[in-house]
């Protein structure tokens, strides 16, 4: 009998890890403080007494020389696993990401694969200021060749993350730092779920609608599914029976689940902590409307983190932040109830 | 040693007063998050990076600097914003996240700007060693004899952003001086697993710069060493890297639980306390006396209760005031 | 009187630079290869000779280092113009640009300022494979605190470069390689132009109509206007009159313009020779559907580089770029009339 | 001098092969841009950088090698591609962008990936020196004594991701080699104004790790530095880096107007071309005579001019295959 238990993402995550690394000798925890620290944000927790030092590598901080490392290392036969911190790091490597591990499997025709996932912490909403919060979703979902995963809960985290490491592609895994469940930061309370001990796939591409509602259709990810659930509740007492669907994928984009649903309810709401401007709002609005024009009945809405870095005290961030409040109220204007 | 007495008292006061304002923000930091600790709790939210230990590497370095003289500090600023004259009051409420902080609460302590004085700061590693090639650049395209001092922990040099700026002043030979504080940790990684030398000062020569080590967290040694650096910066002769071996008395943040170093690390590291040491070295020395030692102590220490009750008295910014500054 | 001449667009970019230079001794340039070489696509012709070593400065292979010192000097009371040879190296290079050149005066309240000019080399169209080749014009847009500017041709290459050289904010400022009208590389005729010898400048955040017509607005940027205007000679012929707007600025970004066109003709086709997905082509259109939803009369249309490396080969290049023929049709199939 | 005929011949004939390589496409790559040179134009299309002249960076490091082991070249790579075995029909097909090319015309010359003989390269400076290390991560993880071999050229240790590499490299102790290719110029950039030291083999301590340069490109002593070299990379001893003083026959790229390099330079650089040095110390030294010399060379001319003759017959993609192999 498969048995369950509630998990916080960080363990789930740590979870698919250990049994990957288990199954597959070639599969190795590269990254900053993964070892006895366990991973910043706990992704790597009992990673180190298990494996060794060898296979949980603590790197020095050169990011593009750890990441380039495991461009190789993957092209020569291992899986690496390697950790960038925060995500907002990326401005220091990206090189090594897009036009590397993005590129060579294109260029040499498919002769070379780089089965290389590289996990990273995105978001704010603690305070962290501009270089520690960003989400940066369509920065890596706007560059081709890689896959972009940015789980919302724990069972998913664990099954696309085990998916992101048995893929012979490069996999950018975006998890939330405040999804992690970690003891020192908050976390809303649909983020840690059961999950099952063996190891299970999700597969990429395949958004999960996690509430049905004819009234309208709010697409989240990441940390905005939490929000949107809320807003939806929140919605249902005024009448409104708000679709809530969570993307999981950036790359694959599930385009087809959004547009059937918005096709039943006439409305739809995008919710993204990534800036606002060029980023997944707009590409999953203008993906129903060049495919069906007409189903919109009212104006769709974004929001998302304003076009600004992400502000530091408080009140301000705050404000800006996408929240169950801004995403009801977005919803209510856009089905003319607001 | 060259010191004068003034400078040597200017140099106890900044680390005086360094040592006093992180130990209070040590206290601070956690109103709020108590029982539970919650980093995006309390009157303080958000990382936070104390440099109790360090400050040494503020003063015996910045004493030798002006107001137009340049500073690029990394997550760990405070002794260095302090010691190179930061607007204390503007400084704490920044950290505050209040409306009269430096950047009216969009920045934080990673992120504190003092035009006044030339001091910038920056949370990723080694971003600010460019920036101080560019500001000494600046200063000379423009004849002036202004320097700038970057400076990054250990565990930045092994980032390909300080070698290039290590390179560029060296081809260029810019009045830069690049202060390592090595306090032996990278957050969890010990200096032996993330840098191919024990001593960074050996890679100056690649740079074609004069590379020097200080050991044992000493001002002295420091004062030295950076007033010739700073000299041959100021005279056209080019930068200088100094690595200085320092201490870290608080974990790598406030809640760190430090499961990776040995439990008496710090206990070691406060019996040689710097500030102590240079305590005793003014009075053992008869270059002052308690009570002119306690005096200083005190002003120090008025200065920083002040500028923390000015940053609890200013207000929070308004919400929408974060569209605000994009662009100027 | 006030005279002009025909310059190219290269030719046009260095008068700007070098009246800039002129007017404030704090004005420089500084980049790989833009001495002696005088810019690998021309962007610097004849500013070492004028102004010397000091201030048109070459330096080593170290984008990180030289942009960030670009910042730091443009902080202490410089005015750096800094290039990036081809934008595509960005990967080594886009922590100075994003967290540093972007943010600083955000952090700062404005209190510092950073008036730095990147400017780079964007485009393919010769063949030069998948590191060489993009656009990226989303991958800055994105991202808050940068302006960003794309010229079509010589007239506008100068205003702007003029108004970004006098910006106080950042501005990354992208010229088309193929439109720098170099002798070794074929460019569109339309990209040299008339340029007025005095200085000039062309105002951030308006976008040009470079054709007016009834039945559909084709928005475009740097290369695609030329092809646009094309196929809009095109349609002509078939009896649709296309209206051509060049979008000259992604940030900031004249929505008004191109909602008020598409309020007329109904329909709209944006080109954009960056990847698809999560660009501009789907900022373009949500900006027209969430102001007015009604406005669209037919699916709008996206004409952009597919969500894949540029390929090296010219066969698969020259059928992956937006040109004049997939802009044509994309217009028919919009007006129904393909 | 240890190198045995068999070797010596063995380099003699790569360095014949790529001279006769390039110089053929030095030809080839101008079909079609006559009279007016447009880059885009003619039977191959796009940048083109010949290596024409640096042959022994390629033949001296490459008689070590096996297939097992990595090699990660630059934009410059075709000497590099040819000396560790490359596939040359497909390699020449990919340059021309045809079906039967390494990466059906997808990549071109700057992205020839042979994984049978495990040799990748990138357009991007100094961006195969991290996968470098990689691989040998890989193997030495693994139990293998296979190695990896980053080239760069002289203007890309000021790159941070070199620096990077080398640090890693020296902190874990890995099986890489790092070769410098000094050809004095990086595009118009003369070393003396790129780089802060006039040897980088000076920077290889800041690594923990040897450094060599070679002077006057010469392949003999090469060999040896590179038998130490790949020997203890082998043995488990480390990484070395070697820098290799080197000429640049053809410009930058072919089209480049080398309006920054004095006139002669090239002609100065060829009265002492290294394939003739080679020829002559085998003649000199009657390791070989002029017949066996010529049939070796024979050999390499037909099999270039076989893969050309490869390369033209070899059909153009399908435009819509542009949109395969992006994910495997
Ligand atoms: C590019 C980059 N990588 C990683 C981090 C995360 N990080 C912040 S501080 C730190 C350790 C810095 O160590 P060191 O340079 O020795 O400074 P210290 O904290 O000891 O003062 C790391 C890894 C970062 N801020 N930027
Ligand atoms: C990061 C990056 N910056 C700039 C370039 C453009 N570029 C290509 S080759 C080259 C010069 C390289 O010089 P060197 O390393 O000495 O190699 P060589 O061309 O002499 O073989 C430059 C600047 C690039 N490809 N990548
Ligand atoms: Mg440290
Ligand atoms: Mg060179």
């Amino acid at each position: 009998m498969p048995s369950s238990r509630k998990l916080t993402v960080s363990r789930a995550m740590s979870e698919a890890i250990a049994q990957e690394m288990r199954a597959d000798p070639q599969t190795f925890v590269m990254g900053e403080d993964v070892g006895a620290f366990e991973g910043v944000f706990d992704s790597t927790l009992g990673l180190l007494e298990e494996f060794g030092e060898e296979r949980v590598r603590d790197t020095p901080i050169s990011e593009t020389g750890f990441i380039g490392a495991g461009v190789g290392a993957a092209m020569s036969g291992m899986r690496p696993i390697v950790e960038l911190m925060f995500v907002d790091f990326i401005g220091v490597c990206m090189n090594a990401v897009y036009n590397l591990a993005a590129k060579n499997t294109y260029f040499s025709a498919g002769n070379c694969k780089v089965p290389m996932v590289l996990m990273t912490g995105t978001g704010g909403g603690y305070n962290d200021a501009a270089q520690h919060s960003q989400a940066l979703h369509a920065t890596f979902a706007h560059l081709p060749g890689l896959k972009v995963v940015a789980p919302s809960n724990a069972y998913d985290a664990k099954g696309l993350l085990t998916t992101a490491i048995r893929d012979d592609n490069p996999v950018v895994y975006m998890f939330h730092k405040g999804l992690q469940g970690l003891v020192w930061m908050a976390s809303p309370a649909g983020a840690a779920t059961e999950v099952p001990e063996e190891s299970y796939t999700i597969p990429f591409g395949e958004a999960r609608t996690v509430r049905s509602g004819r009234d309208v259709t709010i697409v989240a990810i990441s940390m905005t599914v939490h929000g949107a659930l809320a807003a939806a509740e929140e919605l249902a007492t005024e009448g409104i029976e708000a679709e809530v669907i969570d993307l999981r994928t950036l790359v694959p984009l599930d385009r087809d689940t959004v547009i059937e649903s918005v096709k039943r309810t006439g409305h739809l709401v995008v919710a993204d902590e990534d800036y606002r401007s060029y980023g997944l709002t707009s590409e999953v609005i203008t993906s129903v409307v060049e495919a069906h024009p007409d189903y919109l009945k009212g104006p769709p809405q974004r929001v998302a983190m304003p076009d600004i870095p992400v502000p530091y005290s408080r009140p301000m961030e705050d404000a800006m932040l996408p929240n169950a409040e801004r995403i009801a109220s977005a919803a209510r204007h856009t089905t003319g109830r607001g | 040693m060259s010191a004068t007495k003034d400078d040597l008292l200017w140099m106890y006061a900044a680390m005086v007063k360094a040592r006093y304002y992180e130990d209070t923000m040590a206290t601070v930091y956690m109103e709020g998050k108590k029982p539970k600790f919650d980093i995006g709790a309390g009157l303080v939210p958000g990382e936070m990076h104390l440099a109790a230990g360090q400050e040494p590497c503020a003063a015996g370095v910045c004493v030798h600097l002006r107001n137009d003289d340049t500073v690029t500090a990394p997550h760990r600023p405070h002794h260095v914003a302090i010691a190179k004259g930061v607007d204390l009051n503007r400084m704490t409420a920044e950290i505050f996240g209040r409306v009269d902080g430096l950047g009216g609460g969009r920045g934080g302590h990673m992120h504190l700007f003092d035009p006044a004085v030339n001091f910038v700061c920056s949370g990723i590693i080694a971003e600010g060693a460019p920036p101080a090639v560019g500001a000494a650049l600046g200063a000379r395209m423009n004849g002036r004899d202004a320097i700038a001092v970057s400076y990054v922990g250990e565990g930045a040099p092994n980032q390909g952003g300080f070698h290039e700026a290590l390179n560029l002043a060296g081809v260029w030979q810019l009045p830069v001086v690049f202060i390592i504080e090595d306090n032996s940790w990278g957050i969890s990684v010990p200096k032996s697993k993330s840098t191919a030398v024990a001593d960074n000062a050996i890679r100056a020569p690649g740079y074609a710069m004069p590379g020097v080590r200080i050991e044992n967290n000493d001002v002295l040694t420091l004062y030295d060493a950076a007033a010739d650096a700073v000299a041959r910066a100021r005279a056209g002769q080019g930068p200088t890297l100094i690595e200085v071996e320092t201490y870290r008395y608080y974990g790598h943040f406030q809640g760190d639980p430090e499961i990776y170093r040995p439990k008496d690390e710090v206990k070691g590291l406060k019996a040689k306390d710097p500030i102590d040491r240079l305590y005793h070295y003014l009075m053992d020395n008869q270059i002052t006396d308690s009570s002119d030692l306690e005096a200083i102590a005190q002003r120090c220490r008025e200065e920083v209760d002040a500028a923390y009750a000015f940053a609890r008295k200013s207000p929070e910014p308004a919400p929408e005031a974060a569209l605000e500054h994009v662009f100027v």
